[in-house]
C-alpha cells in the first residue's frame, strides 16, 4: 500500500511535468520552417500526393530504415527466442470449420487489400507498413484456422530478405548511382503527379517495405504460435 | 482547443499506462500498461503537429496552395514509433512467453534471480 | 695517522692498568661495605685481586664457539674502549688519550659493545638463561637510558657541546658551576639513571639467572671469566668517571698530583657509593616493574630538565 | 468537433482505465486495444489519417492478435506442463 | 575514401542477406558476418586515419539527396571516426569470439549483432534526433535479444528488466523530442543548437529536459540503473564486452550531443549524477563478488566518471578537454572489453575462483593490463588523460572534484586490485578447462595490444611537454616477450641492461639525485645476483622487476611533474607485482597497492596544485620552487610529503608493510626494503628541497612530521622486537629506519639531512645484507620462525658473520657506519633544539637493540636444532651480493669521510649554514667531533690486543659438544627445551604493551567496514524487481527535474 501511495506521488509528480507542458501548450497556426518546405515544395521535388509517405520513404527515409530494421531485429528476437525454446510436440487445436473456410476464401482478398494499401501509399492514407500489417493479419487468420498447418516459412523469410536487400540496395543506388543521397527517391523519373506510377521511388520502396514488414509480422506471429522459421533445417 | 485535449488525454494514457505498468504484478498486464503509454505519447506527438482546422498532408492537387494542412513531420514520427512500438510489444510479449516456459509464473516479482 | 702521537698508546695502557687497579681496590670496599651492613664479616679487601688473578691462572680447555670465544674479547675492548676515549682528568693528556676521537655521543654508543659482545658470548653458549637474562637486561636498560639520554641533551644545550672536556671545562672555578648546582634536575634524572645501569638492587634482576644457579657470565669460566670480570672491574669505574665529568664538576688537574687522586677518589667512591646505597635500602624489582618504573618519576624528571633547558638556554 | 472529440477522449481515457482495472488478462488486453482504436479516431479527426490507419492495423489490431498468441501459448503450456505451484499463484493472482 | 553510409549499407545488407543464408553452412553465415564488420573496421579505420593524419576533412553526409533540416544528415568528423572505429573493432572481435555460440542460435545471433552495429553507429553518426532515437531503439532491442542468447532463466528476467526499462527512457525520451520540436520547430540537432538561447531553452524546457534524462537513463545512472547491471551479469562475455565497449561508447558520445544541443543547460546536473554513479557504483561494486556483476558495476562507474568529466570540461572550459575525455573513454572501452571476454575464458561465477587463470601466463598479462588501464596506471591513455583532467582541475581550482574523482578511484582500485590478487595468488582446480581457442584468444590480444600502443600514442597527443623515456618501458616489454627464457638468461640480460643505462647516468647525474641513482642502479645490480640461483623460467619475475627499478630510474631522470609521475606509477605497480609474487602475499599487496595508490593520488593533486599555482603553464619539477612563496604552499606540501610518506610507510600509513616485505620472496624483500623506500625518502627531500620549511597557520610542516618519524621510530622498533618472524622483524625495522630518515629531513638542516641521506645509503646496505641473510637461512630450514631455528652458526658461519655486521652498523654502535647516522642526528636536534623527538629517537634506538638481538641471537645462536643438523651454508648467489656489500659496509666504517665529505657538500647547495668541518679524518660540528678512522682503529688494537691475550692463554680450547651444559640441574636432552626464542620479550611486553594496540591497523579496518556497509546497505536498492526498478526511473526522473528546475 505505501508502495502504491509513493507510486501515486511519483506519477504525480510526473503528471505535474506533462501539465507544465500542457498549460504552455498552444495549438499551432503555422507551420515550422521545414514542414511548411514539405507542403509547399514537396510535390514537386518528390512527386508524391501524400506529403506524410514523402516524410516518411524519402524525407526521413533513414528513420524508416531503422523501423524497419527494428521490427527485423524483433523478428529475430522472437524467432531466436522460439527457436531457443522449441517444443515440437504441442498440440494445437484446430480452428472450426467456418474459420477455415473463411479464412481460405479471405486470405487472397486480404493480401490484395495490403498491396493495395502500400501501392497507393504515396497518393493516399497508407503504405508499406500498414499494408504489411494487413498481409500479416491474413496470415494471422489462417494460423488461427489451421494452426498444424505448416506455412511456408522459407518463402517468407526468402521474400523478408530479398525485399530489405532490395530497399537496401535501392537506398545505396541514390547514393552511389544517379541522384544525390542515400535513398534519394529520384533516381528514376518521378512520373506524372497523382499517378500510380509516380514519386519515383516511393511506390517501389513502399511495396518492398510492406512486403518486408508482412512477411516479419507474420514470421513472428507464426513463431509465437510455436514454429519455428527453419526446423527442417535440423 | 482539440489540440490541447488531445495532450491533455495523451497525458493522462501517460499516465494510467505507467500506472499499470508499475502496480500490477502481472507481466501481461504491465505490458499492456506499456501499450497504452505508447498511445498516449503517440496522442501528444499528433497534437503537436495539429493545426486548427487544418487538412491531411494530402495534396490531390499540386495548384491549391492556400490550404491549410497539419503538420506532417509528426505523423511521419508517430508513424515510425508505432512500428517501434509494435516491435517491442512483441518482443516483449516473446520474452514473457519464454519466462512462463521457464517459471510457470508470470509475476514480476518472481524473476529476481539477480539482484545486489 | 702521520701525525699519530705513539705515546698516546702507552698513555692509554696505563689509564687501563691504574683503573683495574683502582676498581679492584673499590670491589673489596664495596663488597666490605655491603657485608658488614648485613652484619656478615664481608671479604678481605684485597680478595678481588685474588679473584681475578686466581682466574687469569686458569686455564680451560672449552670453547662453546666462536662467537663464545669472541664475547668476553667484544666485552672488553668495550670497557677499556670507554675508558681510554674518556677525558678522565681534565687538563692531563696522560689521562684523556683517545678522547680526541670522539665526543660523549661516541662514548654513549661505545657502551653497547661490550654488551652486545656479551650477549652474544652467552647466547652461543646455549644456555637458555643467558638468553633470558640478555632479554631481561636489554628490556631494561632501554628504559633506564631514557633519563640518561633527556638528562645528556639537557647537558649538552646547557653548555651548547657534546664534547665532554668542553662540558668539564665550564664546570671548573667554584663547585657552584657544578651541573649538580646549575642543572639540578638534570643530574637527578642521571643519577637515575645511574641506578639502572649498575645491575645494583633494585635492578639487578638481570643476573638472576645467575643465582639459580648459572647465568651468562657462569657458563664461562677461567680466562674467559677472567676477561669479564676485568672488565667488571673498569667498566662502572669509567662510568662513574663519566658522571662526575658530567654532573659533579670532573676532576682538574691540581698542582698537587696527590690531591688531584684524592678529589678524583673521592668523587668517584661517592657516586659509585649512590648506587650501592640505594642497592641496599631497596628490594630488587621484576623487570616490567622496572621499566615501569622508569616511564614513571625518572622520565618525568628528565623531561622537566628538558623543558628547563629549553627555556632557559 | 470539439464536443466529439471530447467524448472520443474521454472514452478514450476509460478504456484505457479498464484496462488498468480489471481483474482478467484477456479483458484488460482487449480493452487496451480498445484504447488503441479510439486513439485513431482521434488521429483521424486530427487529420491523421495515416498515422490513424496505422494505429487501428498495427497499434491496436495486430498488437492484439499477438497478445492473444501469447496468452494462447502460455494457457497451452499450463495445459502441457504442469506447475503445480504456480498455477496456485496464477490463480490466487486472477482471484484476488 | 568510402562514404560513411556504407557502414550502415554493409551491416544491414549483410544482416538481410543473412535471411537467405539460412539454409547454408554455418561458416558462410560466420564469414559474411565477419566480412561486413571487417569492412566497417576497414571504413572506420580508413577515416580515423584520415582525418587524424589531416588528409581528410570531417564528412557531412546528405541522406535523400536534400539539405539538412529537411533530411536526415550524419556526421563523420574525428570523434565520430575514432569511436566508430572502437565500436566497430569491438564488434568484430566480439563476433569472433561468438562463433561457438552460432551453432545454437542459427542465424538470428549473427542478424542481431549487425543489427546492433547498425544501431550503434547510426548513434554515433546521426544529427537528427528522432534519428537518435530510433538508432537507440534498434540498439536496445538488439541487445535485449543477444542477452537472452542461451535463453536460461537469468537471462530471460535480465532482459526482461532491460527492454522494459529501456522502453521507459524511450518513452521519456520520445515525449522530450516532440516537446522540442514543439519549442524549435526542428529536429535536426544542428539547427537545434544553433537555435538554442536562454529564452528558448525556458520554453522548451521539458522537452530538453526529457531528452537528457532519457538519454541519462540510457547512460544508467546510479542509483537507478539495476536492470542494466543485471543485463551485464546475465549476458554471456562477449556481449557483455560489446555492451561495455559499444553501447556505453556510443551512447556516451549521443549524451555528449545532447549536451551540445541544449546549450548545457543541464551540465549541472549531469555533472552530479555523473558524480554521484562514479563513487556510488565504486563503493556498492566493494561487496561484489560475481565477476560479471562486478564488471557492470565497474563499466557503469567509468561511464559515470565519463559523464563528470565531460560536464566538467565543459562548465569549466578545461582546454584539450576532448581529449581528456576521449583518453579515458577508450581505455575504459577496451579494457572492459578484454574483461569481458576474459571472463569468458575463465568461465567462473565467482572473482574468488579466477586462480584458473594462471593457466595461461598471457591472460594474467591481459588480465593485468585491463586493470591497469582501468586504474588509469601509465603507461595507458587513461593515464595521461587523468593527469590531464587533475591539473586542469586544479587550474580551474575545482579540487573539490579532484578529490571526489580521485577518491571514487581508490574505490575502484580496492576491487580491481582485489580481484586481481585473487587472480593470481587463489588456488584452483586443475581439472577446468579455459575456454581458450583461437576464436577467445584474438580478442583478448588484440584489446591488450591495443591498450598498449595507444598508450605511447597519447603520451605524445598529450599537451604536456614530458620527457618519458620510453627505453624504459620497453625494457619491460622485451622482458615480457623473453618471459619464455630461461631465468639466467634474463638475469644477465636485465642485470647487463641497467649495467649499460646506470653506468653512464651514474656519470652523468649530479647533486642529490645522484645518490639515489647511485642506490638504485647499484642496488639493482646486486639484488638481482640471487636471481641466478633460479634454474627454471620464472615467470613473471622479470617483467616486473625490471618495471619496478625502470620506475626508480625514471624518477631520478625526471625533469617533469608528468614523468615523474609516470615512472612513479610504473615502479609502484612493479614493485605490487613482485610482492603479490610471494606465497601468502595476496592481501599484503593489496594494501600496499591501495596505499600507494593514495599517496601518489596525493601527489597529483599536490603536483596539479603547484602547477596551477606556478600560473598553469609549466609542468617541470623546478617550478614546484616558484610556488614555495604562494599562499597554497603549505597544503602543497602536506599533499606531497604525505604521498611520500606512504611510501616510506610512516606511522599511520605504515600497515602495508610488515606483510608486503615479509611476505615477498626471499630476494624481492631486499629489493623493495632496501632499495623501493629510498624513492620516498628521495620524494621528500624534492618536496622540501623545492618549498623548504613551510607552515599552515601557526603549525610548521616540518615539526609535525619530526614527531611523525620519530614516533614511527619508536613504535615499529618495539613493533619489531616483539616479532617472531625474522622477515616480519626486518620489516618493522625497515619502517623504522624510514621513520628516522624522516625525521631527519624534518630537521630542514645541514646535520639533519645529512644524517638523512646517509642513512638512505647505509640503510641500503645492511637491510639488503639482513634480508638476504634471512632469504638465505629460510631457503634452507623453510621457516621464518625464529624460535624454530637457532644454533645455526655452525651450518651458516659466513651468513652469521654479515647479520652481525650489519646489525651492529645498523644498531649504530661504533666503529661501524651506522654510527655516523646516530652522531649526525644528536648533532643536529640539539642545533635545531628539537629535543623531545631526539629522546624518542634516541630511546628507539635503544629499542632496536632488542631486536637485533633477537634476530641474532635467535637464529644462529643457542642450541641447534634436530632437523637443521645438515643444513648448508646459504647458496653462492645469496652470499655473494652479501659479501661486496659487507665490504661497502667496512670501506663506509673506516673512512667515513669517504661519503659524508660528497654528501655534505650537495646538501650545502640547500643548507650551507651549520655544515661539518673537516679536520683531517674528524668530523668538526658546532657542538662536538667524532674521528671514525681513530674509532676504528682503537677498536681494532684493542681487538686484537685482548683476541691475541685470550687466544694465546687459551691455545688448547676446543669445541665442546651441543648439550655440554646444566640448566636447573639437568642436561638438556632436547635442544627445543633449551632455545629462550619465543616470546622473548615477555616481560617488555608486560610493561609496554600498550604500544602494540593497533590503532592504525583498526583505523583503517573501520574505514573498510564501514564502506563495506555501506556498500552492503546500499546496494539494497538492486532488488531484482523489474517493477521496482521502473519506480526507480521515475523517481529519479522526477527528482532530477525538481533540482534541475529549483531555479524557474
Amino acid at each position: 500500500m505505501i508502495k502504491k501511495a509513493f507510486t501515486f506521488l511519483m506519477l504525480g509528480g510526473l503528471g505535474a511535468m506533462l501539465l507544465n507542458f500542457i498549460l504552455s501548450f498552444r495549438e499551432r497556426t503555422a507551420l515550422p520552417e521545414v514542414a511548411a518546405h514539405y507542403i509547399e515544395k514537396g510535390p514537386a521535388e518528390l512527386g508524391s500526393a501524400n506529403i506524410v509517405t514523402s516524410v516518411v520513404v524519402t524525407y526521413r527515409g533513414l528513420d524508416t530504415l531503422g523501423e524497419v530494421t527494428i521490427l527485423f531485429a524483433a523478428a529475430a528476437v522472437v524467432g531466436l527466442l522460439i527457436h531457443l525454446n522449441r517444443n515440437e510436440n504441442a498440440v494445437r487445436r484446430e480452428g472450426s470449420e467456418i474459420l477455415k473456410t473463411a479464412s481460405a476464401l479471405l486470405f487472397p482478398l486480404i493480401l490484395m487489400f495490403g498491396a493495395y494499401v502500400f501501392l497507393n501509399g504515396h497518393l493516399s492514407p497508407g503504405g508499406g507498413f500498414q499494408g504489411g500489417a494487413i498481409i500479416a493479419s491474413a496470415v494471422v487468420l489462417t494460423v488461427l484456422a489451421s494452426p498444424n498447418r505448416k506455412i511456408g516459412h522459407t518463402v517468407l523469410s526468402v521474400i523478408e530478405s530479398i525485399s530489405g536487400l532490395a530497399y537496401v540496395a535501392l537506398g545505396a543506388a541514390g547514393a552511389l548511382l544517379v541522384a544525390n543521397g542515400f535513398l534519394d527517391n529520384r533516381i528514376i523519373p518521378l512520373g506524372e503527379f497523382g499517378t500510380l506510377f509516380s514519386a519515383g521511388l516511393i511506390p517501389i520502396i513502399y511495396t518492398l517495405i510492406g512486403l518486408k514488414v508482412g512477411s516479419e509480422l507474420s514470421s513472428v506471429v507464426i513463431s509465437l504460435n510455436g514454429e519455428t522459421i527453419e526446423e527442417d533445417d535440423q | 482547443m482539440i489540440g490541447t485535449i488531445a495532450v491533455s488525454t495523451g497525458s493522462l494514457l501517460v499516465l494510467v499506462g505507467l500506472w499499470s505498468a508499475l502496480t500490477n504484478r502481472d507481466i501481461i498486464r504491465m505490458i499492456v500498461g506499456f501499450t497504452i503509454f505508447d498511445v498516449g505519447i503517440h496522442l501528444i506527438m499528433i497534437s503537436v503537429g495539429y493545426i486548427s482546422g487544418g487538412t491531411a498532408p494530402i495534396i490531390s492537387n499540386l495548384s491549391d496552395i492556400g490550404v491549410s494542412y497539419v503538420d506532417p513531420v509528426p505523423q511521419a514520427l508517430v508513424l515510425t514509433a508505432i512500428v517501434i512500438g509494435l516491435g517491442i510489444t512483441a518482443f516483449m510479449l516473446t520474452y514473457a512467453v519464454n519466462m512462463y516456459e521457464k517459471k510457470g509464473t508470470l509475476e514480476i516479482d518472481k524473476f529476481e534471480e539477480l539482484k545486489w | 695517522m702521520a701525525d699519530f702521537d705513539y705515546m698516546k698508546i702507552v698513555y692509554a695502557a696505563l689509564t687501563i692498568f691504574l683503573t683495574i687497579n683502582y676498581g679492584l681496590i673499590l670491589q673489596g670496599i664495596i663488597g666490605k661495605i655491603y657485608a658488614r651492613v648485613g652484619k656478615r664479616m664481608g671479604i678481605r679487601i684485597f680478595q678481588p685481586y685474588v679473584n681475578l688473578i686466581r682466574q687469569w691462572a686458569t686455564r680451560t680447555s672449552i670453547s662453546h664457539g666462536v662467537m663464545y670465544y669472541l664475547g668476553p674479547v667484544f666485552r672488553f675492548s668495550g670497557g677499556a674502549g670507554i675508558l681510554i676515549f674518556l677525558p678522565i682528568i681534565y687538563g692531563a693528556p696522560i689521562f684523556s688519550s683517545f678522547s680526541f676521537a670522539g665526543d660523549l655521543v661516541l662514548i654513549s654508543y661505545f657502551m653497547f659493545l661490550g654488551t652486545l659482545g656479551m650477549a652474544l658470548g652467552g647466547g652461543e653458549s646455549g644456555h637458555p638463561y643467558a638468553a633470558l637474562g640478555v632479554s631481561r637486561g636489554l628490556s631494561q636498560v632501554t628504559m633506564a637510558e631514557i633519563p640518561m639520554i633527556m638528562a645528556v641533551y639537557s647537558i649538552a644545550v646547557q653548555y651548547h657541546s657534546l664534547n665532554i672536556t668542553e662540558i668539564v671545562a665550564a664546570q671548573q672555578g667554584s663547585f657552584l658551576n657544578w651541573t649538580l648546582f646549575t642543572n639540578p634536575i638534570a643530574t637527578a634524572a642521571a643519577m637515575l639513571a645511574f641506578l639502572g645501569s649498575m645491575m645494583r638492587s633494585p635492578f639487578d634482576v638481570v643476573l638472576a639467572p645467575q643465582e639459580i644457579p648459572i647465568g651468562p657470565p657462569t657458563e664461562y669460566q677461567s680466562q674467559f671469566l677472567a676477561m669479564l670480570m676485568t672488565n667488571r672491574t673498569i667498566f662502572p669505574v669509567a662510568k662513574t668517571i663519566l658522571f662526575v665529568n658530567f654532573f659533579f664538576g670532573g676532576v682538574a688537574l691540581y698542582d698537587n698530583y696527590l690531591l688531584t687522586f684524592l678529589v678524583f677518589f673521592l668523587k668517584t667512591f661517592l657516586v659509585y657509593m649512590w648506587s650501592v646505597f640505594v642497592g641496599l635500602s631497596f628490594p630488587r624489582f621484576r623487570v616490567d616493574h622496572s621499566i615501569r618504573w622508569f616511564l614513571k618519576y625518572p622520565m618525568l624528571i628528565g623531561l622537566i630538565s628538558i623543558i628547563f633547558v629549553n627555556i632557559r638556554y | 468537433m470539439e464536443i466529439l472529440f471530447l467524448i472520443i477522449s474521454v472514452f478514450t481515457v476509460i478504456t484505457a482505465l479498464t484496462a488498468l482495472a480489471v481483474k482478467d488478462r484477456v479483458v484488460s488486453v482487449l480493452a487496451g486495444g480498445a484504447t488503441g482504436l479510439f486513439a485513431s479516431i482521434l488521429f483521424i479527426i486530427m487529420a491523421a489519417p495515416d498515422v490513424a490507419m496505422t494505429e487501428a492495423a498495427i497499434g491496436s489490431g495486430l498488437t492484439t492478435f499477438i497478445f492473444f498468441f501469447a496468452l494462447r501459448k502460455i494457457r497451452r503450456n499450463d495445459q502441457d506442463h504442469s506447475y503445480k505451484v504456480s498455477e496456485v499463484t496464477n490463480r490466487s493472482r486472477e482471484n484476488d | 575514401m568510402v562514404e560513411p553510409i556504407y557502414l550502415i549499407v554493409i551491416a544491414l545488407g549483410a544482416a538481410f542477406l543473412l535471411g537467405l543464408l539460412r539454409k547454408t553452412g554455418s561458416a558462410l553465415q560466420i564469414a559474411l558476418t565477419l566480412a561486413a564488420l571487417a569492412g566497417m573496421v576497414f571504413i572506420s579505420a580508413q577515416w580515423a586515419y584520415g582525418i587524424i593524419k589531416g588528409t581528410t576533412q570531417a564528412a557531412e553526409i546528405f541522406t535523400s539527396g536534400m539539405n539538412p533540416p529537411l533530411s536526415i544528415n550524419l556526421f563523420m568528423g574525428r570523434s565520430e571516426a575514432v569511436l566508430l572505429l572502437l565500436v566497430n573493432s569491438a564488434a568484430f572481435l566480439s563476433t569472433m569470439y561468438l562463433g561457438r555460440e552460432h551453432k545454437k542460435t542459427s542465424v538470428y545471433m549473427l542478424m542481431l549483432l549487425l543489427v546492433f552495429v547498425v544501431g550503434l553507429n547510426g548513434i554515433i553518426l546521426t544529427r537528427d534526433l528522432f534519428n537518435l532515437f530510433v538508432f537507440i531503439e534498434i540498439v536496445s532491442i538488439a541487445s535485449a535479444g543477444l542477452i537472452a542468447l542461451r535463453s536460461d532463466i537469468r537471462q530471460l528476467g535480465a532482459g526482461f528488466k532491460f527492454i522494459i526499462a529501456g522502453a521507459l527512457a524511450s518513452g521519456f525520451m520520445l515525449i522530450g523530442i516532440i516537446f522540442t520540436y514543439y519549442a524549435t520547430g526542428s529536429l535536426n540537432i544542428d539547427v537545434i543548437t544553433g537555435m538554442m538561447s536562454p529564452a528558448l531553452a525556458s520554453a522548451g524546457y521539458i522537452g530538453l529536459f526529457l531528452v537528457f534524462i532519457g538519454i541519462m537513463i540510457e547512460l544508467k545512472p546510479f542509483p537507478v540503473n539495476g536492470w542494466g547491471i543485471d543485463a551485464y551479469q546475465a549476458s554471456i562475455p562477449p556481449v557483455s564486452a560489446l555492451v561495455a565497449a559499444g553501447t556505453a561508447t556510443a551512447m556516451f558520445y549521443a549524451f555528449t550531443k545532447i549536451t551540445a544541443m541544449t546549450g548545457g543547460i543541464f551540465l549541472n546536473a549531469s555533472m552530479y549524477i555523473g558524480a554521484l554513479t562514479f563513487v556510488g557504483m565504486n563503493v556498492v561494486a566493494l561487496k561484489q563478488t560475481a565477476a560479471r556483476r562486478l564488471l557492470g558495476y565497474s563499466s557503469i562507474s567509468q561511464v559515470g566518471l565519463l559523464v563528470l568529466v565531460f560536464s566538467l570540461v565543459k562548465i569549466f572550459g578545461i582546454a584539450g578537454g576532448e581529449l581528456i575525455v576521449f583518453g579515458l573513454l577508450v581505455s575504459h572501452a577496451l579494457a572492459k572489453a578484454v574483461l569481458f571476454w576474459l571472463s569468458g575464458i575463465i568461465g567462473k561465477e565467482s572473482i574468488n575462483d579466477w586462480g584458473i587463470i594462471r593457466k595461461r601466463n598471457i591472460l594474467i598479462v591481459a588480465f593485468a593490463v585491463a586493470v591497469g588501464a582501468l586504474l588509469a596506471l601509465p603507461p595507458f591513455p587513461s593515464f595521461f588523460a587523468k593527469w590531464e583532467l587533475i591539473t586542469s582541475l586544479a587550474v580551474k581550482g575545482q579540487y573539490g572534484w579532484i578529490a571526489v574523482i580521485l577518491g571514487g578511484a581508490l574505490l575502484e582500485a580496492v576491487y580491481l586490485m582485489r580481484w586481481f590478487g585473487n587472480a593470481v595468488k587463489d588456488s584452483f582446480n586443475e581439472e577446468d578447462n579455459l575456454d581458450f581457442r583461437f576464436g577467445t584468444l584474438v580478442p583478448v590480444i588484440t584489446g591488450t595490444a591495443a591498450l598498449l600502443a595507444l598508450g605511447y600514442f597519447s603520451a605524445n597527443l598529450s599537451v604536456f611537454e614530458n620527457n618519458i623515456n620510453w627505453l624504459l618501458p620497453a625494457v619491460v616489454i622485451v622482458l615480457l616477450l623473453l618471459d619464455f627464457l630461461p631465468a639466467i638468461v634474463k638475469n644477465i640480460l636485465l642485470i647487463a641492461a641497467i649495467a649499460w643505462y646506470g653506468y653512464p647516468l651514474l656519470q652523468a647525474i649530479e647533486g642529490y639525485r645522484s645518490i639515489f641513482a647511485a642506490i638504485f642502479v647499484i642496488g639493482a645490480v646486486i639484488t638481482l645476483l640471487p636471481g641466478f640461483m633460479n634454474k627454471g623460467r620464472r615467470p613473471g619475475f622479470y617483467p616486473a622487476v625490471s618495471m619496478m627499478f625502470a620506475g626508480l630510474v625514471g624518477i631520478i631522470e625526471a625533469t617533469d611533474m608528468l614523468t615523474f609521475f609516470f615512472f612513479w606509477e610504473l615502479m609502484t605497480l612493479g614493485s605490487y607485482f613482485l610482492i603479490l609474487r610471494g606465497k601468502k602475499s595476496k592481501p599484503h599487496a593489496l594494501s600496499y597497492m591501495l596505499f600507494s595508490l593514495g599517496g601518489a593520488y596525493l601527489l597529483m593533486t599536490g603536483f596539479s596544485m603547484s602547477f596551477a599555482e606556478a600560473g598553469g603553464t609549466s609542468i617541470a619539477l623546478d617550478i614546484l620552487k616558484t610556488v614555495s612563496g604562494s599562499s597554497l604552499s603549505g597544503i602543497i606540501t602536506i599533499l606531497l610529503a604525505v604521498g611520500f610518506m606512504t611510501k616510506t610507510a610512516s606511522a599511520g600509513l605504515h600497515i602495508w608493510l610488515p606483510g608486503a616485505h615479509a611476505e615477498a620472496e626471499g630476494d624481492v624483500s631486499p629489493m623493495v626494503s632496501g632499495i623501493l623506500l629510498k624513492a620516498g625518502v628521495f620524494g621528500l627531500l624534492m618536496t622540501f628541497i623545492a618549498l623548504g620549511d613551510q607552515s599552515i597557520g601557526k603549525i610548521n610542516i616540518p615539526y609535525v612530521l619530526s614527531w611523525i618519524g620519530v614516533i614511527t621510530a619508536l613504535t615499529a622498533n618495539y613493533m619489531a622486537a616483539m616479532q617472531e618472524d625474522a622477515k616480519r622483524l626486518l620489516a618493522y625495522s625497515s619502517i623504522a629506519q624510514m621513520g628516522y630518515a624522516l625525521f631527519g629531513i624534518s630537521l630542514m638542516s645541514h646535520l639533519g639531512w645529512l644524517s638523512a641521506l646517509s642513512l638512505a645509503i647505509v640503510h641500503f646496505t645492511y637491510k639488503v645484507i639482513l634480508f638476504l641473510s634471512v632469504a638465505g637461512v629460510v631457503h634452507r630450514v623453510k621457516t621464518r620462525n625464529m624460535y624454530q631455528m637457532g644454533g645455526l652458526i655452525t651450518r651458516m658461519p659466513v651468513t652469521f658473520f654479515m647479520v652481525l655486521v650489519s646489525i651492529i652498523a645498523l644498531s649504530g654502535i661504533p666503529p661501524l657506519a651506522g654510527f655516523s647516522g646516530r652522531w649526525l642526528t644528536y648533532n643536529a636536534v640539539i642545533e635545531k633544539g628539537w629535543l623531545l623527538q631526539g629522546v624518542v629517537a634516541g630511546v628507539s634506538g635503544l629499542i632496536a637493540f632488542l631486536y637485533l638481538f633477537r634476530l641474532i641471537f635467535a637464529i644462529f645462536l643457542g642450541q641447534l636444532k634436530d632437523v637443521h643438523r645438515r643444513v648448508k651454508e646459504a647458496p653462492f648467489w645469496i652470499l655473494l651480493p652479501q659479501i661486496l656489500l659487507i665490504l661497502l659496509v667496512l670501506y663506509l666504517s673506516f673512512f667515513p669521510g669517504a661519503f659524508l665529505r660528497p654528501i655534505g657538500d650537495i646538501v650545502s647547495e640547500f643548507h650551507p649554514e651549520g655544515a661539518l668541518v673537516w679536520n683531517g679524518a674528524t668530523a668538526v660540528s658546532e657542538f662536538g667531533y667524532w674521528n671514525g678512522e681513530a674509532v676504528m682503529w682503537v677498536f681494532i688494537a684493542l681487538f686484537a690486543a685482548n683476541f691475541a691475550l685470550l687466544f694465546f692463554l687459551n691455545r688448547g680450547a676446543q669445541k665442546i659438544k651441543q648439550f655440554n651444559i646444566v640448566y636447573a640441574a639437568e642436561r638438556p636432552a632436547r635442544p627445543e627445551t633449551t632455545h629462550f626464542a619465543y616470546n622473548m620479550f615477555a616481560p617488555y611486553r608486560k610493561a609496554l604493551g600498550f604500544l602494540e594496540y593497533p590503532i592504525t591497523t583498526k583505523f583503517w579496518s573501520g574505514v573498510a567496514d564501514l564502506m563495506h556497509s555501506i556498500a552492503g546497505f546500499t546496494r539494497r536498492i538492486y532488488t531484482g524487481n523489474g517493477q521496482t526498478y521502473l519506480l526507480q526511473i521515475i523517481v529519479f526522473v522526477v527528482i532530477s527535474f525538481l533540482l534541475s528546475n529549483g531555479g524557474k
